[in-house]
């Protein structure tokens, strides 16, 4: 364990450690747009800036951002200076106008006090902010359905050859992790679509209810070797049955005892 | 000596006091949490079964996590599910042989039950003592007296 | 046939340099990518043909050099008549005959084919003489021109792979490290890092294996010396690498070379496969235990790729796009293993370290610079082509001795230095000695050593612009301030010249290129706004000019000027097919007209009138 | 358009499977068609076993590849500094008002594909266009059409 000094205060960490997960340690609040922790830091959106120095650097300082900053003995962070807010409110006057009508970014820009854009906006831009969360999930999970096509500013998030992609499984953890929820999908009857393609959603054999789609439920069974029964039916009747089995040996025991 | 939790549904009477106490210790933002236990009909007159997670050694659901967000508490013996790391896909919902997987709809969150980290509420409130946390005595594997 | 240790080497050497001496003289006919383009190789054509029927005495067809590109491309096809050095510049294929005739079976000179000094109008005879030529010290380059390319035992006559021979049979590992941190050399490709420094790390890390990667993306618009040298002397690169794979201990070796680089990739392969069959590539080199291979990884055109993370996820078969280096690829690079990455031409001032020695090398160039600098020296410029000279040497003696003065006489107005992260220096500058830290305090930077001189009719501003589409569209796209950031200052930089500039631009501009420059993941991000800020910097009154009085004194900005035909219009035609909006009307010898409403400004017809007859204004 | 692709097999012979060589790959696949077909991507995709999302990323990121048909000849204007300073915006305007197509685009008839590339190195002979792989140096505003029938 080694120590290092957040905002004048001593605070300990893992030698290279993540600095964003000491602040999230210590509830510091630092905006963090690209970040999930069930993948690698990617060091794009860049709002999770801090400004650095140590003893030895006698006054000079540097930006980083603290999701890929491995910490070391010494460090002194401080994670709301002047520049470093106005760094932040850069990139967000940047979202903002190139995200015009996502609320979800108009609510992280007004958090840090941008309330309209300084800049041109851009009239037709959509809520993409390519992070690269959901490829990056994608990708953890295995799948590498989906992935950053193009390059620069017309870059996308797209199925290969922009068409319904052949790895997807319809597991959904895309869309349900997109800060800005701007990947469309439809859960109708029987049947998911998402990406263009169109899955069958599991029915519970007890009572009817959907679960996850037959897809994703294969590629469990066929790569993590759990039996494909389990997934027939619904939690709730899993439950129930579970009551049922138990109660079997409890009743026997009852009457053993009587 | 590690703790176990035990389960007797002979001495269970299903006032259900056990899932209002789980519901309350999990609440959120003044919205009762979603209950990891339910006493439910055993099949047999007067016989109810608290079905909660059994902490499986071979857990569907660990397999069942593509991003590892399920990882065993090796105090409490208790699988725990990381919510930063949790993506929200529902598969250890669907694989969990027991249904002790659940969705939280009102926070829209995966829960299991994690023995509330080695004091579980359910056993504080369960008036007949039909659960229980007890050290076991690993030789016999029976409640250390 | 393999060669088994150094004194093989030189058997090669002498038996070489002897079959050569029985030729008076020799044709060297350049062969880069320029002359190439201009008709070169139907010079060689030519001249082999005459050299195989006509038996001239004392000639085989031996004599004929294909060499690499002397970096004075605007000539060419140069041939030079080696030993005397005469040198012929824009020589076409029905020349041949007369070349062989007179300079190489006699030894008269060819006047008409001689080069004519742009400043005094002089036809020079020699190389050496030639003002472009004669203030040049080159080292990294002195195989370019003089040597054929295509041929290992040519390189190994003039002296090549000594270095390699006298490194693994008589330095350890870190005496070659510290004899390179002495010389004081460091990154050409604009780094500007300690080699030496950057080596030592990357030794002392352990690991299951380390690269050793030369970069030759040379993303750098306007820069073309890695090209030459490719092309030209491929086996200095190698043997470069070569002795930096033996100081850190690695066994793979890769070269990125561009993929607009097609001859550059075709002379490396040669290079290698003739080192593998001659045993020093592969295992056991030279029988020193020391063994290592290079393989060639192609770009695929990305700009960004030439930043060292992208460069090796480039290699990997990856997306090019950078990482965050706070754990440097010295430490963990290709496949997370440490890797030195070097520049080609700081690789190829490698051997000649090692052979000469640091101290030599360090009485080159200033103390904190130590060694020569290639430039590419282009644009508005006399004399264009590569240069290189000592570092130190001003910004003035490179325009106007080497580089000849500007074109026309016109007034100079702007020298580009270290292309898409580098700036713009005005004339009160010329006097600034160039090396990498002088650079750096003006805003400018060396970068890879591109230098694009500018004259009156350039404008400042469209410099700038140019500069931000470039980098918005080589923008990997991965990050905000660069994505977003560069996006939004091209808006205010064609704003400007769109003459809907407003005052408070000019402040946007400074506050975001300054958060551009701290936020930013990699260097093309943190570097991106330097054109602009230089700009800014050094010509403020022209953006004023253009948003105040929306005036372009260039003449460049098309929303700003307009073109009227004045009346010593002739009526020679000449404009008018070449306007692509037909706004040109008029007969044969009579004054033509432009109709405003459909002239696009474009500036086709103001370039191809002969008569001085369109005003811009 | 199809094409036969035993060829495709011919050249994944030439490279190891391994993710190293997918850039090399897709050169090789666009020398032989002119452009990369989406079948040669999904059959690269199985042969060196990289998920097909990422060769698309790849294939997609890298100004040289182009996923649709190229016209027979391909023209470059290079728009690097060097040639920028010397009047390479004219000359892309007199090829996009002779061909009336714009940069990044192939005329109908399939003859022209007009592309702009920053800097092909050739910078002391700016501007520099290039036909195929013909280079042509100092072009001038008023040899452009020459140039294009030259070929």
């Amino acid at each position: 364990m080694i120590n290092i000094t957040i905002n004048g205060r001593i605070v300990q960490a893992e030698e290279g450690e993540y600095l964003l997960s000491v602040l999230k340690r210590e509830k510091i609040d630092v905006p963090a747009l690209c970040h999930h922790d069930a993948v690698e830091p990617y060091g794009g959106c860049r709002l999770c800036t801090v400004e650095i120095t140590k003893k030895e650097w006698n006054g000079w300082s540097d930006y980083v951002t603290s999701c890929l900053y491995p910490v070391e003995k010494g460090l002194i962070v401080s994670t709301h200076s002047t520049k470093v807010n106005e760094i932040r409110k850069t990139i967000l006057d940047l979202y903002v106008a190139r995200h015009p009508n996502s609320p979800e970014i108009k609510e992280l820009a007004e958090q840090y006090g941008v309330f309209e854009t300084t800049f041109e906006t851009i009239a037709d831009g959509d809520n993409c902010t390519l992070c690269g969360i959901c490829t990056r999930i994608c990708d953890e999970m295995g799948f590498h359905a989906i992935s950053l096509v193009g390059r620069g500013h017309g870059k996308i998030v797209a199925p290969p050859l922009n068409e319904a992609p052949p790895d997807c499984t319809g597991c959904l953890s895309c869309a349900l992790n997109c800060p800005t929820n701007f990947i469309k999908f439809k859960d109708e009857g029987d049947y998911r679509t998402i990406w263009g393609k169109k899955f069958e959603l599991i029915t519970c054999s007890q009572c009817g209810k959907k679960t996850i789609t037959k897809e994703f439920a294969q590629y469990l069974s066929d790569n993590r070797d759990i039996p494909y029964e389990y997934f027939e039916i619904c939690d709730e009747c899993h439950r129930k049955q579970t009551a049922l089995e138990m109660g079997k040996i409890a009743n026997w025991t009852r009457e053993e005892q009587s | 000596m590690k703790k176990r939790f035990i389960v007797n549904p002979s001495t269970c009477t299903g006032c259900r006091n056990c899932e209002l106490a789980c519901a309350f210790v999990h609440a959120e933002n003044g919205k009762l949490g979603k209950s990891r236990i339910y006493p439910i009909d055993g099949g047999f007159k007067d016989l109810w079964v608290p079905v909660a997670c059994l902490q499986c050694d071979d857990a569907a659901c660990v397999k069942s996590c593509l991003v590892n967000a399920l990882k065993r508490n090796p105090e409490t013996g208790a699988i725990e599910l990381n919510h930063d790391i949790c993506v929200n896909c529902k598969a250890c919902v669907a694989a969990c042989p027991f249904g002790c997987s659940l969705i939280d709809e009102q926070h829209e969150l995966i829960v299991k039950c994690d023995l509330c980290g080695g004091d579980p509420a359910c056993v504080l409130f369960c008036p007949t003592k039909a659960l229980q946390y007890k050290p076991i005595d690993n030789k016999t594997n029976k409640i250390a007296v | 046939m393999q060669i088994a240790n150094p004194k093989q080497l030189n058997k090669i050497r002498k038996e070489y340099l002897a079959k050569q001496d029985q030729y008076p003289k020799k044709i060297m006919v350049c062969c880069g990518t320029g002359c190439i383009a201009n008709g070169a190789l139907k010079l060689v054509d030519a001249f082999r043909d005459i050299l195989k029927k006509r038996k001239i005495k004392g000639f085989t067809v031996e004599a004929l050099k294909e060499t690499g590109c002397h970096g004075f491309c605007e000539q060419g096809p140069l041939v030079v008549i080696e030993p005397d050095g005469t040198f012929y510049s824009k020589v076409k294929a029905k020349d041949v005959e007369d070349i062989v005739e007179k300079s190489i079976k006699k030894d008269e000179i060819i006047e008409k084919l001689l080069f004519t000094d742009p400043v005094d109008k002089k036809k020079i005879t020699k190389y050496n003489d030639i003002s472009f030529f004669k203030y040049q010290k080159r080292i990294a380059l002195k195989n370019l021109g003089k040597i054929s390319a295509h041929s290992i035992d040519e390189y190994i006559a003039y002296g090549g792979y000594q270095a390699l021979a006298k490194v693994l049979s008589k330095m350890s590992q870190d005496e070659v490290i510290q004899e390179i941190t002495k010389s004081g050399l460091r990154g050409r490709g604009g780094g500007g890092f300690s080699t030496g420094r950057k080596w030592k790390i990357c030794k002392d890390i352990k690991a299951e294996a380390h690269y050793v990667i030369c970069n030759g993306d040379e993303g750098d618009p306007g820069a073309f010396m890695d090209r030459s040298i490719m092309e030209g002397d491929p086996h200095a690169v190698l043997e470069g690498m070569m002795i930096a794979a033996y100081a850190i201990g690695a066994k793979q070796g890769y070269i990125y070379v561009r993929e607009e680089y097609p001859l550059a990739v075709t002379h490396l392969e040669k290079a290698i496969n003739d080192c593998e069959n001659l045993g020093l590539l592969g295992d056991n080199i030279l029988k020193t235990g020391f063994s290592f291979s290079i393989k060639i990884a192609r770009g695929a055109g990305a700009f960004v790729c030439g930043e060292s993370s992208a460069l090796m996820k480039s290699v990997a078969g990856e997306v090019g796009e950078p990482r965050a280096k706070y754990i440097r690829s010295v430490v963990k690079g290709l496949y997370d293993q440490p890797t030195v990455l070097n520049n080609v031409e700081t690789l190829v001032n490698v051997p000649i370290i090692i052979d000469k020695g640091a101290d030599w090398y360090k009485k080159l160039g200033t103390p904190k610079s130590s060694g020569t600098k290639v430039f590419s020296l282009v644009g508005k410029v006399r004399n264009t082509g590569l240069i290189e000279v000592p570092m130190g040497i001003t910004l003035r003696e490179i325009i106007y001795d080497i580089g000849g003065g500007i074109i026309d006489n016109r007034p100079f107005k702007a020298v580009q230095t270290g292309g898409p992260s580098g700036g713009c220096l005005p004339e009160s500058q010329l006097d600034l000695p160039v090396d990498f830290d002088t650079l750096t305090e003006v805003g400018a930077m060396m970068g890879s050593g591109g230098m694009i001189v500018m004259d009156d009719r350039t404008c400042m501003v469209d410099v700038a612009k140019y500069f931000l589409e470039f980098l918005v569209s080589e923008s990997c796209g991965k990050c905000v301030p660069c994505r977003e950031g560069l996006f939004q200052l091209l808006k205010l930089a064609t704003k400007i010249c769109e003459g809907r500039g407003e005052e408070d631009d000019l402040e946007k501009i400074e506050k975001l290129s300054d958060n551009i420059i701290l936020s930013s993941l990699c260097g093309l991000g943190k570097s991106g706004p330097n054109p602009i800020m230089s700009t800014l910097r050094y010509f403020k009154d022209e953006y004023i000019t253009h948003i105040k009085d929306k005036k372009c004194p260039a003449g460049v900005c098309r929303d700003l000027i307009t073109y009227e035909i004045l009346d010593n219009c002739t009526g020679c035609t000449a404009c008018k097919p070449v306007c692509p909006v037909n706004a040109i009307t008029g007969n044969k010898k009579e004054l033509h007209v432009i109709d405003q409403n459909l002239c696009t400004q474009c500036g086709a017809c103001f370039a191809v009138c002969n008569f001085d007859a369109i005003l811009v204004s | 358009m199809n094409h036969n692709f035993d060829k495709l097999h011919e050249i994944f012979d030439r490279h190891p499977k391994t993710q190293e060589s997918l850039i090399a790959v897709l050169q090789d696949i666009q020398k032989e068609y002119q452009y990369l077909p989406s079948e040669a991507l999904t059959e690269t995709s199985k042969v060196l076993d990289i998920p097909l999302s990422k060769v698309f990323s790849v294939s997609t990121f890298y100004n040289s590849f182009s996923l649709n048909e190229r016209g027979e000849t391909v023209i470059k204007v290079c728009t690097g500094t060097a040639c920028h300073i010397r009047g390479a915006k004219l000359i892309k305007d007199q090829i996009e008002s002779l061909l009336n197509l714009k940069s990044g685009e192939t005329s109908k008839d399939k003859k022209f594909t007009l592309e702009e590339v920053a800097c092909v190195g050739a910078c002391a002979m700016a501007p520099v266009v290039i036909t195929n792989d013909k280079y042509h140096g100092s072009v001038k505003v008023s040899n452009v059409k020459k140039l294009l029938k030259a070929k």
